[in-house]
């Protein structure tokens, strides 16, 4: 089997990652997507790790997943304030960047 | 290690067959992720595809990663989603209807354009390029090469990740907490609060029967003037209708007989 | 002491310490900014005096590295014009703090800021003039906006803030226009010389081909345009002179609009020869137009029953004497280069004076209606007269100092281009209906309502406006130390054209 | 000719000059004797004038001139313009009469004025003047001249708008300064194209060029007719005649000084100064006789039509220079007898305007001749210096206007040539009109039955008026025989405008049969006038039942309706117009753009709906854009 085929992987759930962000209104399975698509981003460094043959790629994922961990802390902070105001957790309902 | 196993381009077979299982999986586990309605099964097939793409670390020669992949997201973070859904309310559906004129087609249009074009970007791209390995850079052990990797050369990147995670932490705690709308009241605050409020009595309700003939809970306190005090009784008696008036008891003298024919 | 740079530093000093001073010290705030800037206009004259009249090219030079890596320096200096519009700046500025005392209350900021900015204003015009790197020029050209903004925007009338932004926007139009065209000369000076420069003498060394000056060229020039104001580039004149304060106006149209011109005869024809001459008559139709647009565009505000404002009709005639001032740039002779030259500054006197007694009429009478005046000069002979003085020079009056300058440049005009110096000559009998109209409206016939207890000029007006009349009065008999000045640099500006001398006569 | 210097010319000027500041800036302090500085001003200079003559008489004719040199005024490149003043022969004669005239004036205005607030301000104006006037005819240069000719239209200006308080007063002066400018703009490109054909400005300068042929008959065509342009302007010549009739809104002193005896003549003096110019361009020259000719007949008929007595005179005045305007056309010969009109004219106009200011002081400042009628008995002086005025005027010998006008018919017919007869019968039918006005004039005024308003009292004006106009109207007398007496004037300044030509033309008709002439035709004019209106009462107001040509004639030949149906109502609309373009057009461009800029980012803006999903779908695309690129880029 040919490593490339992770890669092509990668990039199906990166753009499964994408079409979610873009289609559910939810904005925790909004927010489970793009943690699909950093997934996604992972796999192709740690392939590509592999690939290369030096361990930088991985280093790269772990620190992906660091910064993640942050994004989703307060992301999901973000969430429960914005729910707590609004009673609701759909990203339409926050408009707010329109005048 | 022999030179011709760096070179190569193939995995081994093994390595294949996991591919070929799990990737279906994963991929049917995110479309899934896409179409179902409620949030926590969202979140349940993204574990699985989580857990999935540890197991491809770990193919991919990165042991300390797929470890860290499952003990931080699916354990750590999917743990956190599944609190906020709790918070949130774990049946909130999501409605699939779109109301975004024109997003649903635009959107998939993309998606699949994004991926189709990396796929086809990707491809071209690695055209004749040899598959290294990791045998060389894992020669001391997987987790002593990114070790010695973090600790050296990204030795700061790593800090100011620490410095990130500790910011993300008392951020979190700072959109999270509620300031209270006013100061607390004190006692003072309180009793004078009670005082003005002119419908409650300041101390307190006034127990049932109290004057009355009678001290069941039933039997409403007599206010002076012989009239009952209907706040002296629970609502739900009155709502029943057990609610008894005080001339049911009125003063009779009674004699011995009448003691004695009861 | 003969430095630029510390004449120029001298007026922001002085704003910094009005800007340190405590609220509501007003009076002290004014008396600090006059003594400033009258210590800046002896300082200037007295560098005046050690200007070496023979010398042709800059002198004072001083020459700092300023971002070595772009090869851009603080340079200053100066010859005869830039001497002579820096000087006009630094005499007007206290007279203009003079005449202007109490012009800044009510404005939406304190008293303090608003003489602040003008002291502000006369660095950037020090500077501006004074550059002789081009990048430092641009800095100051732009940078100069600032002040004027906020003086219209924070202390004018009416629609203060839309004509405000209207001079910004016209003015960022062009600059941009100019700061394409300055990275461009450098890439160009990078090509050909050895390292590439801002430096204007250097600049001038480069040999540009056609196509490419032409295009650099417009940019600077639509620039100067929109400055000077040209026709068809000058509508935010108007409504940035009817809404500043006439001590705003006075420094907008008598100086910092020199700059235009200014900036054509030092960076248009010295920068790119060919392209002066090539486009030379396009922008004399131009200043025609200008001429007499200008000049019936006065007319109709000193005709119009109700609305004739007074301010707007001195900015369309600086638009008709701007016109003249750049037929004379364009002309290419000595006597209309000499006389552009000297016209700015006869211009910068004449419109101060109209500007300033326009203002104390308006707040005299609280109006800026022409036909709410009438019969002034029986009610307040002395501003009447000053107001007729000031615009007999405007109308070019032989004997007062505008004549010089627009006989010089008609004369020099008609060595060259017999035709339009006919035209323009023609444009002096609509100057005299766009001078006397107003005259007649305001300060003759009847007293009209409400002019019966206007008060004459106070002895602080007459103050301020006693040195400009004088200037004006001896500058029309005697010019010739103004000339002096002026015509080694005239002559040295054309010798760069490489153009066969007509100078007239035979 | 190598001229001499004087140290004295400047005091000429300087003296009214610092005077007119002087009571300028002095304020109401000088009130109570403002008058006395500015006529002892306008006197000195006089004297100074004397002084001047009797050395110029001093020396023999050829280096009479004298120059005196101020400073450099001017000076780029090649055009070099000195402060240089310049006495010669003809030079004198007008400073003589400015000065002399306009001290009588000074003095008349003294009491005419006395009731005028202004007064203080009225001498200075009036020595502003003389001093603008004196440097006209003594600048050695055109530009100089320049100078003093537009300071004597600011003059003029300040003068006629004196009682500007009336707005028509004060648009009757806007409307002569704005009539001069015309003019000026004639003798601005004078000045250019004497500078760029000579490279000088001075009259030595470019008198010099043309002897030296460096200028072709074009040019100096041009600069003929440049110069023809402005002494039209400035004498009130046709067609820019109009504002001299509106300019007797100033005071009467006014009209005597500078509508009738000075100002106005300056169109006569450029023109001789100029000889040199004319000489060498026959168009130009006969451009000259033709406005002569016209005015001469265009004022002529006016003067017949006008009931108001200053604008009768004025119209004269139009037409007497008329007269002067075609002498200097017609040459050499015709210089210095356009000179001796103009003298003689000076003094006997200025006589019988000063007569006419005494009259409308005696009658509440009545101008209206139809209200006057037998005022020669109540004011017996002013009709006597009146009188004289007029007989010469008319041209009765041995009066001065005799000898003057007749040398100028004279040298009218013999011009040669049809020319010279079509001339010469203009010439002798002016002189039948004005024979005929003029003695209108006088009947109107001083003859036939009383016609006053019921508030007049007429009487005699006091000693500090009639003096000066005794003084004048004994200049009136005697001037033309003395002028004219073995050709004195004529050879006192053959130097300066007569110096080639002394070959002496063949006359058409000998002197005496054109004197015959002459006198043929003011006795026909004075016998209509005094047919007209000597024999029966004149009405008190003009009668309206009159034909086409009077009323057409009463409307100044139509000049205002033409000005102003050709030149003020289409640039009223061009004004307009220009307005409205200016702000729906020039302005409008600017706006539309910044609209244009609003509208689009106003549809643009409905793209931005607010959906998080919206932007990220954006994102996504332009990614996919990118990676479409990429790939296009790498196939």
């Amino acid at each position: 089997m040919n490593p490339m085929n992770y890669i092509y992987l990668s990039c199906i759930l990166f753009s499964l990652g994408a079409a979610g962000v873009l289609l559910r209104r939810n904005a925790i399975v909004v927010f489970m997507c793009i943690e699909l698509m950093l997934n996604a981003a992972n796999l192709a460094f740690v392939t590509f790790s592999r690939m290369n043959g030096a361990l930088d790629g991985q280093i790269v994922a772990f620190f992906t997943m660091v910064v993640a961990a942050c994004e989703v802390v307060v992301g999901l902070a973000i969430i429960v304030t914005i729910y707590r105001s609004r009673r609701s957790a759909s990203v339409d309902d926050a408009r707010l960047l329109r005048l | 290690m022999n030179i011709a196993a760096i070179i190569q381009n193939q995995t081994s077979h093994a390595e294949s067959v996991l591919f070929y299982l799990l990737a279906p999986i994963t991929v049917i586990c995110a479309v899934g992720m896409l179409l179902v309605k409620k949030a926590v099964h969202s979140a349940l097939l993204l574990a699985a595809v989580m857990i999935s793409l540890a197991i491809f670390y770990i193919l991919n020669e990165a042991p300390f990663l797929g470890i860290v992949q499952i003990i931080v997201y699916t354990g750590a973070v999917m743990m956190l989603f599944l609190f906020i859904l709790m918070l949130v309310g774990v049946d909130s559906a999501d409605s699939l209807v779109e109301t975004i004129k024109a997003q649903r087609i635009l959107g998939i249009f993309a998606a699949v354009g994004v991926g189709g074009l990396l796929i086809a970007l990707v491809s071209k791209g690695n055209l004749g390029r040899p598959l290294v390995g990791l045998q060389m850079a894992n020669g001391d052990g997987n987790v002593q090469g990114i070790a010695r990797l973090i600790f050296g050369q990204y030795v700061w990147p790593f800090e100011v990740v620490s410095a990130l995670l500790i910011t993300a932490a008392l951020g979190a705690m700072v959109l999270a907490h509620r300031e209270p709308d006013s100061d607390k009241k004190n006692q003072r605050a309180l009793s004078e609060e009670r005082v003005r409020q002119s419908s409650q009595p300041v101390a307190g309700l006034p127990g049932p029967g109290t004057f009355a003939r009678h001290n069941a809970v039933d039997i409403p306190a007599l206010l002076p003037d012989g009239t009952p005090a209907d706040l002296s009784v629970s609502d739900v008696i009155g709502a029943r209708g057990h609610l008894a008036k005080p001339g049911d008891f009125k003063f009779i003298e009674t004699t011995d007989e009448d003691r004695e024919g009861k | 002491m003969n430095s630029l740079t510390i004449l120029g530093l001298l007026p922001l000093v002085g704003s910094a310490a009005l800007f340190l001073l405590p609220k509501g010290s007003d009076l002290l705030a004014k008396q600090v900014a006059l003594g400033v800037s009258i210590v800046v206009a002896i300082a200037g004259l007295g560098m005046a005096f050690s200007f070496d009249r023979s010398v042709t090219g800059f002198q004072f030079v001083e020459k700092h590295q300023w971002i070595p890596a772009f090869g851009i320096n603080y340079a200053l200096g100066v010859d005869g014009i830039s001497l002579l519009l820096i000087l006009l700046a630094l005499v007007l500025t206290p007279i203009v703090i003079l005449a202007c005392w109490n012009e800044a209350e009510g404005g939406r900021w304190s008293v303090k800021n608003f003489f602040g900015l003008i002291l502000i204003l006369e660095t950037m015009i020090v500077g501006v003039f004074a550059a002789t790197d081009i990048f430092l020029f641009y800095v100051f050209f732009e940078a100069m906006l600032v002040p004027v903004y906020f003086l219209i925007g924070g202390y004018g009338t009416g629609e203060k803030a839309a004509a405000a932004v209207k001079f910004l926007l016209y003015s960022l139009f062009g600059g941009l226009l100019m700061l394409a065209s300055i990275i461009g000369l450098y890439v160009i000076s990078g090509n050909q010389l050895k390292a590439p420069t801002f430096d204007i003498t250097e600049l001038s060394q480069l040999s540009i081909d056609p196509v490419t000056q032409r295009m650099l060229f417009l940019g600077f020039f639509i620039a100067f345009a929109i400055k000077a104001p040209l026709w068809p580039f000058h509508t935010w004149l108007p409504d940035a002179a009817r809404a500043a304060t006439p001590g705003t106006s006075v420094l907008l149209l008598g100086v910092l609009d020199k700059v235009g011109t200014y900036g054509m005869i030092r960076f248009c024809l010295s920068l790119f020869p060919e392209a002066s001459k090539e486009f030379g008559p396009t922008i004399i139709v131009l200043s025609l137009i200008s001429i007499f647009y200008g000049a019936f565009l006065a007319i109709s505000q000193g005709t119009s029953s109700g609305d004739g404002n007074i301010k707007a009709l001195i900015s369309y005639t600086s638009i008709s004497h701007f016109g003249f001032i750049t037929l004379g740039i364009f002309a290419f002779t000595e006597q209309s280069h000499s006389g552009a030259t000297l016209y700015m500054i006869n211009h910068g006197f004449s419109t101060a004076a109209l500007f300033l007694i326009a203002g104390w009429m308006i707040s005299r009478r609280k109006s800026e209606r022409i036909s709410d005046f009438g019969g002034l000069q029986r009610v307040t002979p002395i501003m009447a007269w000053s107001f007729f003085i000031a615009g007999m020079s405007s109308l070019a009056l032989p004997g007062l100092s505008s004549f010089v300058s627009e006989f010089l440049v008609l004369v020099g005009t008609f060595a060259r281009y017999p035709i339009p110096a006919i035209i323009g000559t023609i444009g002096i009998i609509f100057a005299a209906l766009y001078i006397l109209i107003p005259v007649q409206r305001a300060l003759h016939g009847p007293i009209a309502p409400g002019n019966e207890n206007l008060t004459d000029l106070t002895l602080r007006e007459k103050v301020a406006i006693a040195p400009v009349i004088a200037v004006i009065i001896f500058f029309g008999f005697y010019p010739q130390p103004l000339l002096d000045v002026i015509n080694p640099a005239a002559s040295a500006t054309l010798s760069a054209l490489e153009i066969t001398g007509i100078t007239g006569g035979k | 000719m190598s001229l001499g210097t004087s140290s004295t010319l400047v005091y000429l000027i300087a003296i009214p000059l610092f005077s007119s500041a002087f009571l300028l800036l002095a304020g109401r302090a000088l009130d109570r004797i403002g008058h006395l500085i500015g006529t002892a001003a306008s006197a000195s200079s006089f004297i100074v004038a004397l002084f001047e003559l009797n050395k110029m008489l001093g020396r023999d004719g050829e280096s009479r001139g004298v120059t005196q040199h101020l400073f450099t005024w001017i000076n780029v490149g090649s055009f070099q313009v000195d402060a240089t003043l310049l006495l010669d022969q003809l030079s004198i004669c007008f400073v003589l009469l400015i000065t002399g005239v306009g001290t009588l004036i000074h003095i008349y205005s003294i009491s005419y004025m006395s009731h005028d607030i202004d007064r203080r301000r009225f001498f200075a104006f009036l020595n502003l003047f003389i001093a603008a006037m004196l440097l006209l005819v003594l600048g050695n240069s055109y530009l100089n001249l320049y100078v003093g000719w537009e300071g004597v239209g600011l003059a003029s200006y300040l003068l006629i708008g004196f009682w500007n308080q009336k707005p028509t007063y004060a648009t009757a002066a806007k409307k002569a300064f704005v009539a001069n400018r015309v003019g000026d703009v004639g003798l601005s490109l004078a000045v250019m194209i004497a500078f760029v054909q000579f490279g000088s400005v001075t009259f030595e300068g470019v008198a010099k060029g043309i002897e030296a042929g460096s200028a072709s008959s074009t040019a100096l065509n041009a600069m003929g007719a440049a110069i023809l342009l402005a002494a039209v302007g400035k004498s009130a010549q046709f067609p820019l005649q109009a504002w001299l009739g509106d300019a007797m809104a100033g005071p009467t002193p006014v009209s005597a000084l500078i509508h009738a005896a000075t100002m106005v003549t300056a169109g006569v003096y450029l023109i001789s100064r100029s000889h040199f110019v004319f000489d060498n361009a026959p168009t130009a020259q006969l451009l000259v006789v033709i406005v002569g000719a016209i005015t001469l007949l265009f004022g002529a008929v006016i003067g017949m039509a006008k009931d108001d007595i200053k604008k009768a005179l004025a119209a004269s005045t139009m037409s007497q220079i008329g007269y002067m305007i075609l002498a200097t056309g017609l040459g050499p010969a015709g210089y210095a007898f356009a000179m001796m009109h103009l003298l003689t004219h000076g003094f006997f106009k200025a006589g019988m305007f000063l007569g006419a200011g005494s009259v409308m002081h005696g009658m509440n400042d009545e101008v209206d001749m139809r209200k006057y009628g037998a005022l020669r008995k109540v004011m017996p002086i002013t009709f006597a210096t009146f009188g004289l005025g007029y007989l010469a005027i008319i041209g009765v010998p041995p009066f001065a206007g005799f000898y003057s006008k007749d040398k100028i018919i004279e040298t009218a017919f013999n011009a040669g040539g049809s020319k010279g007869i079509i001339l010469g019968c203009i010439t002798l039918l002016g002189a039948v009109i004005t024979a005929f006005y003029m003695t209108r004039v006088m009947l109107m005024t001083f003859f036939g039955t009383k016609r006053w308003d019921s508030a007049a009292h007429p009487h005699e004006s006091p000693w500090l008026m009639t003096i000066p106009m005794i003084l004048l109207s004994i200049g009136s007398i005697t001037t033309g025989f003395i002028f004219s007496n073995g050709d004195r004037l004529k050879n006192f300044l053959a130097p300066v405008v007569d110096q080639h030509h002394h070959e002496h033309e063949a006359e058409l008709l000998a002197p005496m049969v054109v004197s015959g002439l002459a006198l043929l035709a003011v006795a026909i004019g004075i016998s209509i006038a005094i047919a007209k209106y000597g024999r029966k009462t004149i009405p008190a107001s003009a009668p309206t039942d009159v034909t086409i040509w009077t009323k057409i004639a009463r409307r100044d030949l139509l000049q205002d309706d033409f000005n102003e149906n050709v030149f003020m109502r289409p640039g009223q609309s061009i004004t307009r117009v220009l307005a409205y373009l200016d702000k729906r057009v020039v302005d409008g461009a600017v706006s539309g753009v910044g609209a244009m800029t609003l509208r689009l980012a106003g549809d643009l803006r409905k793209t931005q709906t607010g959906y998080v999903r919206s932007y990220a779908l954006l994102i996504l695309l332009g990614t996919v854009a990118v990676l479409t690129a990429i790939l296009v880029v790498t196939l």
